[in-house]
C-alpha cells in the first residue's frame, strides 16, 4: 500500500452526480444557445471540478476516516468550486435563466452582504459543530443534500464580490472587509480546532476499518488522530484564509482597471485658476 | 461618503506653530501639525534614551565575561531597549508622522477627530513616562525581556513591580494607538478634498491607511493580553500560570498574535516614504502603483496569520510547524514585489543624491539582507538554530534598523523642511549617513555568524568561546560608531532649526498636496487646495501639456 | 587557528542535515542579494543626474508583465524552500510513538537536572550519552520557561512547563558539547549552561555503574565532620546525596559529586579551591543563584568540601 | 455615513477583537478544571437567562428611542431612553447578584481558571454595560435639558451602536458560559 496507491484507487463515481454536471453543462450550453464561450469553459471547469472532488478518494476518506479529508473537501465545494461557477456565469445567462425561473430574484435577496456574510460564514461553523458533524457522518444519505447545500451557499456568499451583475457588487474597499471579516472568522474556528484536545470528532478517533487501510494511515503515514485534526483545522484556516485573500487582491485588481472617474472636474484645463480650485 | 474638506469640530481657531504663547499653545493644542510634531520630539528623546541603553549591553559585551554591568541592570537595559525602540520610538514616530502628512497629503484641514488626535498623543507620552519611572522606583525597570513571557513575568518568578509598570505602560500607549488608528482611518476615508480617490492616495498614505487597519485589530489582542497578565500579577488570577492550571503557551500566542502583525505596523508606513522618496528624487512616478498599494493590503491581510512562526521551538507539533512557515514564507512575494518597484523606480530615471534619497537606497539593500535572513528564520529546521540567538537579533535589526530607522531617517530629511521652514545641513547629513551605514553593518552583519555560531541572545556575558570575544568586539566598535552618528544626527538638528538655509514651498520639487502649501503650513493648512486629476497633482499643474491622466 | 563551532561544526547526523538546509539557504540569499545590490548600483552608477541635465526623465508607470514575472519567480523559490523545509523537519523530528524517553531534562532556574528513567540515574549539568544512539529526550521545567540547546548536536526545544516536550537526541562522534539556556530565564540565564559529554558505549555503561552504586560516606577525619555539617547546616534541604537522608530536589543532586567537571551549571571549574570559594559565597561567582550563603565558617567550607570531593 | 458613526463602528471592530480574545481564553481553559468550581456546578443559568431577557429588551428600546428621534417625538425619546437605562440598570443588577452569590462560595478570580476567565469575560462586559449605561444617562440628561429636537442625532445613533454591540457581546457570551455548560 503507498500513498499513490491510496490515491489511485478508492474513485466512486456517483451516478446522480453525473447527472447532475452533465444537466448542469448542457443547460448551461442550450441558454448559451451551443456557444462554447470562454465563460462557458470556466463554468464547466468548475462543473468538472465538481464532480472530481465528490468522487476523489477525499470523499471516501472524509467520510470514513480523516477529519482533514472532508475539511479539503470541505473547503473546495463551500469556497473553490462555487466561485469558478460565479466567475463562469456571464449577465445574459442570469437575465435568460431568470425569465422562465423568476423564483431566482431571491438570490437577489441573499446576495445582500449581511445575509450572504452570515449564510456562508454560519455554514461554515454550525458544519462543524462535532455533534451534527459526527451525526452527518452516521447518516449516508445526507451526502446530497450536504454537497447540494455547499454548493449554493457558497454562491450565495460569493455573490456580493463576484456577481455576474456589476451594479450587484460591493465596492473594493468594502469587498476587502467582506473578505477579511470571513477570514477572521474561518481562523477563529481553524483556531478552536486545531489547538482543541484530539477527538473533538469522535467518528474520527476510531473509524471502522471498511477498506483495511486504516493501519496505513496511521502507522505509515503517521496520521494520528491528533494529527488528523490538527490538519483539518489548519486547511481551513491557512489555505481557506489564502482563498480570501486571492479574492480580495483580484477585486483590487479590478477596482485598478476601471477608469478613474473625475469628480465634476472639466478636464481639458490643467490650469491652476481660482474658479476650479475649491478654496476653503 | 461626504468629499467636503471641512472638519466641523474646530469652530474655536486652533493654536498655531509660532504664535507665541508659550508652553500652553502647546500643551492645548489639537492642531495635527503641532500634535506631529510634539509625536517627533518625544520619539527623538526616547531613542536617544534606548540607544544609550543599547550602547551600554554592547560595552558590557565587548569582552567574554566582563563584570561591567550587574546582570540586574543588564536584565532591565535589553527589556528597556526592546521596549522603547518598538512602543515609543518606531511606532509612535511613524503615526506622528502620519498625523502631521495624512491631512496635508489628502488636502484636509485636520485629522477628522483632533481631540481625540490629542488623546493618543497624550497616553503614548504618558505610557512612556510611566514605564521609565520604574527607574526611579527601588524595584527597578521591567526585566523579563520585551516580550515578557509568562510565568517568568508572573508573580511567583518577578516580585518586583517591574512587569506592572511595563503592562499598564504599555496599556495607555496601545489604547493611544487604537485611537489614532480610528482617527487615521476615518480621516482617510472621509476627509479626501475633491478629486483625490482611494486609487489617487499618496501611497505614504496607502501605507498609513492599511496600517491603521492593523492597528485597530491586533492591540486590543495584546490589550487582551496586559490585562490577563494584571490580573495575575495584582489579583493570584490564574491565566499564565501552569502551577495553578494557567498556560504558558497561551500568552505566547496572545503576545505574537499581535507581536508580529506589529512588526508590519513597524515597517509599511517606512515603506510609504520610501514609496515617496525614492519617485521625487529619481523624477519619475512609482513604478507599478496599483502593485505597490495591493501588496500592501496582502501583506496586511498575511500578517494576522503567521504569527507562531516566533513559536517554533515551543513544541507545537510538525504539523503547525509546517503550515505557519508556509504562511510565513509567503509574505516575502509582496515584499519582494515592492522592493523590486522601488528599483524599477530608480531604472532610467535622473537620481538626485540628496540625503533622503541616500538613506532611501540604503534602505532598500539593508532591508533586503533582513527580508532574506527573515525568510530563513520561516524555516523550521533553520528557525530551530537561530531562534533566540544572535541571528534573530541581527534579523530584526535588519528589519527594524536597516528597514524602519533608515526609512525614518530618510523622512526626516525629505520633510523637515516642510515642517521647519528650513533645510537640514546636506554636509552634516552626509557624515550621519555614512557613519550609520558603516556603524550599523559593523553592529549587526556579525552578529548572523554570532548567532549561528551558538550565542545564545539575552546573556550578560559569555564564555571565551572561539573568535567570540572578537566578533563581540568588532561589533561593540560598530555600536559606538552609530551613536556618534545619532549625535552628528542631533547636532544638524539643532544647528538647522537655528540657521539651515530657507526651503521654500517646494525645495525638493515634489508632486503630494503637502508641497502646495508653505512651509510650515498655515493653521488650516492651505488657503487653497490645488485641482487633483492624478496621483502627483503639483505634476499635473506643472505639466499641464504632458498629465499622468489623460 | 581554532575551528568555529554551531552549524560550522555540525556533529550529528541531525545537525548535519540542518546546518546543510541553512548553509543553502544562505546561498540562495546571497544570489538574491547579489543581483539587487549589484542593478542597484549599476542604477546608481548608469542613471544619477547629470550636471547640467535638468529636463525630466521619461515618465513610465509600470508593466503588468514585468510585475507578474517578478511575483512568479519568488513563489517559486518559496515553493522549493517550503518543500525542502518539510523534508528536514520531518527528517529532524519524526514522532516518536508510543516509546518511553531514555532521559528526562528539566529546567530548574539556574540548572538542568537529568534524570535517567531506565537506570534511575539522577545527575545535573553533564549530560553523558553513549554515541551513536538515538534517544529519546523528555523535557520538562519546575518554574519558568528555558531552552535546551546545544548548537553542534541537537535543535532548540523550550522546556514549557505544564507542557512536556520530546526530541531525538544522536550523537555523531565523541566529545565534549557546550550548550546553553536559550530562552529568557532570568537573572542568571547566562549562566545556565550544560555540558554533553558523548562518549562510547563501554565508557558509558562504566559511568553509569559508577552513579549507580551508593557512595560510602566517610566515617572518620574532615570528611566525616562535613558529612554531619552537611546534615545539620540545611545543606540536606535542597541537596540530594543517594544513601543519606538528604532526598531534596531542589537543588542539584550532588551524589557522586566529585566526578562532576564544573561547579554552578558551568561558572566554575571543579576543583577542591573553587568549591570553597562556591560554598563561602555562592552570589560572588553567580549574582543571585538561587542557593544561599550559608554563612560557613572557613574550617567548617574546607570540611563539606573534603566531603563532597570524597563522594566518588 | 458620518465621520462620528463610522469612528464608532470601527470602534466596535476594534472593541469585538478584544471580546473574542477574552472568549477565546475561556474556551481554551474549558475542560481544563478537574475539581472546584465550573459553569455546569457554580452557575445559574435560569436566573441569568431572565437578567438577560431585560439586557436584550433594551436594545428594543433604544431602537425605538431613535425612531423616535426621527418622528421628531420628544417625550417618547425621553420614556424609551429611561426605558433602556432601568432595563440595563436591571441586567447589571442580576450579573452583581451572580458574582455575590459566587464570592459568597468563595469562588473568586483566584480559585481556578475557570473562575478566573469566568470573572474576566463577564467583569469586562459589565464594565461595558455600565459604560453604555452612563452614556446613556448623559443622552437623556441633555434630553430632558431640551436637546436632541432630532431628526437626526450622532449622539443618539453612535450610543445605540454601541448599546446594540454590547448585546450582541452579551449574546455571545451567554450562548459560550452557559448554553454551552446547560445544553
Amino acid at each position: 500500500m503507498t500513498t499513490w496507491k491510496l490515491l489511485a484507487s478508492y474513485w466512486s463515481f456517483e451516478p446522480w452526480m453525473i447527472l447532475i454536471c452533465t444537466v448542469l453543462i448542457l443547460g448551461y450550453l442550450v441558454l448559451d444557445n451551443l456557444r462554447i464561450s470562454r465563460a462557458f469553459l470556466i463554468f464547466s471547469t468548475g462543473v468538472l471540478l465538481l464532480l472530481l472532488s465528490t468522487s476523489s478518494p477525499l470523499n471516501i476518506l472524509g467520510r470514513n476516516y480523516l477529519f482533514s479529508a472532508s475539511m479539503i473537501l470541505h473547503i473546495i465545494l463551500l469556497l473553490v468550486i462555487p466561485l469558478i461557477l460565479l466567475i463562469g456565469i456571464s449577465p445574459g445567462i442570469i437575465n435568460k435563466l431568470s425569465n422562465f425561473l423568476p423564483s431566482l430574484k431571491v438570490f437577489n435577496i441573499l446576495g445582500k452582504p449581511v445575509v450572504a456574510w452570515i449564510l456562508g460564514v454560519g455554514t461554515m461553523w454550525i458544519w462543524h459543530a462535532p455533534n451534527l458533524h459526527n451525526y452527518l457522518l452516521r447518516n449516508d444519505y445526507l451526502q446530497f443534500t450536504q454537497i447540494l447545500l455547499f454548493i449554493t451557499v457558497g454562491l450565495i456568499f460569493w455573490l456580493p464580490v463576484f456577481s455576474p451583475m456589476e451594479s450587484r457588487r460591493l465596492s473594493p474597499l468594502p469587498s476587502t472587509l467582506y473578505l477579511s471579516s470571513a477570514c477572521l472568522s474561518c481562523t477563529v474556528l481553524g483556531i478552536l480546532i486545531t489547538f482543541a484536545n484530539a477527538g473533538l470528532y469522535r467518528e474520527y478517533l476510531n473509524p471502522v476499518d471498511t477498506l483495511g487501510i486504516l493501519n496505513f494511515l496511521r502507522n505509515d503515514l503517521c496520521i494520528t488522530p491528533s494529527v488528523d485534526q490538527q490538519i483539518g483545522g489548519l486547511t481551513m484556516w491557512v489555505p481557506g484564509c489564502l482563498i480570501y485573500l486571492v479574492a480580495s487582491m483580484i477585486t483590487i485588481a479590478r477596482w485598478y482597471r476601471e477608469p478613474e472617474e473625475n469628480s465634476g472636474y472639466r478636464l481639458h484645463d490643467a490650469g491652476y485658476r481660482m474658479n476650479d480650485t475649491n478654496t476653503i | 461618503m461626504s468629499r467636503i474638506p471641512l472638519v466641523p469640530e474646530n469652530v474655536e481657531p486652533l493654536p498655531s506653530i509660532g504664535e507665541s504663547e508659550g508652553l500652553l499653545s502647546w500643551v492645548g493644542s489639537i492642531d495635527h501639525k503641532q500634535i506631529g510634531i510634539m509625536y517627533i520630539i518625544a520619539t527623538l528623546v526616547y531613542f536617544l534614551i534606548g540607544g544609550l541603553e543599547a550602547i551600554l549591553m554592547r560595552i558590557q559585551l565587548a569582552h567574554p565575561n566582563s563584570s561591567f554591568i550587574s546582570p540586574e541592570i543588564f536584565n532591565q537595559l535589553f527589556t528597556m531597549h526592546g521596549t522603547t525602540m518598538i512602543f515609543f520610538v518606531v511606532m509612535p514616530f511613524l503615526i506622528g508622522v502620519g498625523v502631521y502628512l495624512v491631512p496635508l497629503m489628502i488636502g484636509a484641514r485636520d485629522m477628522a477627530f483632533p481631540r481625540l488626535n490629542a488623546l493618543s498623543f497624550w497616553l503614548f507620552l504618558f505610557g512612556g513616562l510611566l514605564l521609565y519611572y520604574s527607574f526611579f522606583t527601588q524595584s527597578g525597570a521591567p526585566d523579563v525581556g520585551w516580550f515578557a513571557y509568562a510565568p517568568l513575568s508572573e508573580k511567583p518568578f518577578s516580585l518586583n513591580n517591574g512587569p506592572t509598570y511595563w503592562a499598564i505602560g504599555l496599556l495607555a500607549s496601545g489604547i493611544g494607538s487604537i485611537a489614532s488608528g480610528l482617527n487615521n482611518i476615518v480621516t482617510i476615508l472621509t476627509l479626501r478634498t475633491p478629486g483625490m480617490t482611494m486609487r489617487r492616495l499618496p501611497l505614504f498614505v496607502w501605507m498609513i491607511l492599511v496600517t491603521s487597519f492593523l492597528l485597530i485589530f491586533v492591540i486590543p489582542i495584546i490589550t487582551a493580553a496586559f490585562f490577563m497578565l494584571l490580573l495575575d500579577r495584582l489579583f493570584e488570577a490564574n491565566f499564565f500560570n501552569p502551577a495553578s492550571g494557567g498556560s504558558a503557551i497561551l500568552y505566547q500566542h496572545f503576545f505574537w498574535g499581535f507581536g508580529h502583525p506589529e512588526v508590519y505596523i513597524l515597517v509599511l508606513p517606512a515603506f510609504g516614504i520610501i514609496s515617496e522618496v525614492i519617485p521625487v528624487f529619481s523624477r519619475k512616478p512609482i513604478f507599478g502603483y496599483e502593485f505597490v498599494a495591493a501588496s500592501t493590503v496582502a501583506i496586511g491581510l498575511l500578517s494576522l496569520g503567521v504569527w507562531a512562526h516566533h513559536m517554533f521551538a515551543v513544541g507545537l507539533g510538525n504539523v503547525t510547524n509546517a503550515y505557519f512557515s508556509l504562511a510565513s514564507m509567503l509574505i516575502a512575494i509582496p515584499t519582494g514585489v515592492k522592493v523590486l518597484n522601488w528599483v524599477a523606480t530608480m531604472w532610467n530615471g535622473k537620481l538626485r543624491f540628496y540625503n533622503p534619497m541616500l538613506f532611501a537606497v540604503a534602505f532598500i539593500i539593508e532591508f533586503v539582507i533582513g527580508g532574506l535572513t527573515g525568510v530563513a528564520v520561516a524555516s523550521v529546521p533553520i528557525d530551530w538554530q537561530a531562534t533566540d540567538s544572535y541571528f534573530v537579533v541581527a534579523h530584526l535589526h535588519y528589519a527594524l534598523f536597516g528597514g524602519s530607522l533608515f526609512a525614518i531617517f530618510a523622512g526626516v530629511y525629505y520633510w523637515f523642511p516642510k515642517i521647519t521652514g528650513r533645510m537640514l545641513s546636506e554636509c552634516l547629513g552626509r557624515w550621519h549617513f555614512w557613519l550609520t551605514v558603516i556603524g550599523f553593518n559593523f553592529t549587526f552583519l556579525i552578529q548572523h555568524i554570532l548567532g549561528l555560531v551558538g550565542m545564545p541572545r539575552r546573556v550578560y556575558t559569555y564564555p571565551d568561546m572561539p573568535y567570540w570575544g572578537t566578533m563581540n568586539l568588532i561589533s561593540t566598535i560598530g555600536a559606538l560608531i552609530l551613536g556618534i552618528s545619532v549625535l552628528i544626527f542631533v547636532w544638524n538638528v539643532i544647528v538647522s532649526l537655528r540657521n539651515g538655509d530657507p526651503a521654500g514651498d517646494n525645495p525638493w520639487n515634489a508632486w503630494t498636496l503637502e508641497w502646495a502649501t508653505t512651509s510650515p503650513p498655515p493653521v488650516f493648512n492651505f488657503d487653497r487646495v490645488p485641482p487633483v486629476r492624478g496621483r502627483r497633482p503639483l505634476w499635473d499643474l506643472a505639466h499641464p501639456d504632458m498629465p499622468d491622466e489623460k | 587557528m581554532e575551528k568555529l563551532g554551531g552549524v560550522f561544526n555540525a556533529s550529528s547526523p541531525e545537525m548535519t542535515a540542518m546546518a546543510g538546509l541553512t548553509l543553502y539557504m544562505i546561498a540562495i540569499a546571497v544570489v538574491i542579494f547579489v543581483i539587487i545590490a549589484a542593478s542597484v548600483t549599476y542604477i546608481i552608477i548608469r542613471y544619477r543626474k547629470r550636471s547640467g541635465d535638468e529636463s525630466e526623465p521619461y515618465q513610465d508607470f509600470g508593466s503588468t508583465t514585468v510585475e507578474i514575472i517578478w511575483t512568479v519567480i519568488p513563489t517559486i523559490i518559496v515553493a522549493i524552500l517550503f518543500f525542502l523545509t518539510v523534508k528536514t523537519m520531518y527528517a529532524v523530528d519524526p514522532p516518536k510513538g508510543d516509546r518511553e524517553p531514555d532521559i528526562v531534562i528539566i529546567g530548574h532556574q539556574w540548572w538542568w537536572e537529568l534524570y535517567y528513567p531506565k537506570s534511575r540515574v539522577l545527575t545535573a549539568n553533564e549530560l553523558h550519552i553513549p554515541v551513536g544512539e538515538k534517544w529519546l529526550a523528555r523535557l520538562e521545567s519546575v518554574d519558568v520557561i528555558h531552552d535546551f540547546w546545544v548548537p553542534e548536536l541537537f535543535r532548540k526545544i523550550d522546556l514549557v512547563p505544564g507542557h512536556p516536550n520530546y526530541i531525538w537526541l544522536v550523537t555523531g562522534k565523541p566529545g565534549i558539547y557546550l550548550g546553553a539556556c536559550a530562552e529568557f530565564c532570568g537573572l542568571q540565564h547566562a549562566n545556565m549552561r550544560i555540558r554533553v559529554i558523548a562518549e562510547t558505549r563501554d565508557e558509558f555503561d562504566a559511568w553509569q555503574l559508577g552513579q549507580l552504586k551508593i557512595p560510602t560516606t566517610p566515617t572518620d577525619g574532615e570528611a566525616a565532620k562535613g558529612a554531619e555539617l552537611f546534615q545539620d547546616r540545611a545543606c540536606m534541604n535542597c541537596h540530594y546525596i543517594s544513601g543519606t537522608a538528604a532526598a531534596a530536589r531542589i537543588g542539584p543532586s550532588l551524589t557522586h559529586f566529585s566526578t562532576r567537571q564544573t561547579i554552578g551549571a558551568g561558572v566554575l571549574e571543579n576543583t577542591p579551591e573553587n568549591l570553597k570559594g562556591w560554598l563561602l559565597n555562592p552570589n560572588a561567582y553567580k549574582p543571585g543563584s538561587l542557593m544561599p550563603n550559608m554563612k560557613l565558617s572557613d574550617l567548617e567550607a574546607d570540611q563539606i568540601v573534603a566531603y563532597l570531593e570524597a563522594l566518588k | 455615513m458620518a465621520n462620528n458613526k463610522m469612528l464608532v463602528s470601527f470602534f466596535i471592530a476594534s472593541e469585538s477583537i478584544f471580546f473574542l480574545m477574552l472568549i477565546l481564553a475561556y474556551v481554551n481553559f474549558h475542560g481544563d478544571v478537574i475539581d472546584g468550581p465550573t459553569a455546569e456546578n457554580s452557575l445559574n443559568p435560569v436566573k441569568t437567562g431572565i437578567f438577560s431577557i431585560f439586557l436584550f429588551a433594551s436594545s428594543f428600546t433604544i431602537w425605538l428611542a431613535g425612531k423616535s428621534i426621527k418622528k421628531k417625538d420628544h417625550a417618547m425619546l425621553c420614556v424609551w431612553l429611561l426605558a433602556t437605562i432601568i432595563l440595563g440598570a436591571i441586567f447589571i443588577f442580576g450579573q452583581g447578584m451572580e458574582w455575590a452569590s459566587l464570592i459568597g462560595r468563595e469562588i473568586t478570580i483566584s480559585r481556578n481558571v475557570f473562575a478566573t476567565t469566568f470573572f474576566t469575560l463577564t467583569g469586562f462586559h459589565g464594565f461595558h454595560v455600565c459604560v453604555g449605561l452612563i452614556m446613556l444617562s448623559i443622552l437623556l440628561g441633555l434630553t430632558i435639558a431640551g436637546d436632541f429636537k432630532g431628526p437626526r442625532s450622532d449622539g443618539i445613533e453612535c450610543v445605540s451602536i454601541y448599546w446594540h454591540f454590547v448585546d450582541g457581546v452579551w449574546v455571545v457570551v451567554f450562548s459560550v458560559i452557559y448554553l454551552w455548560a446547560f445544553l
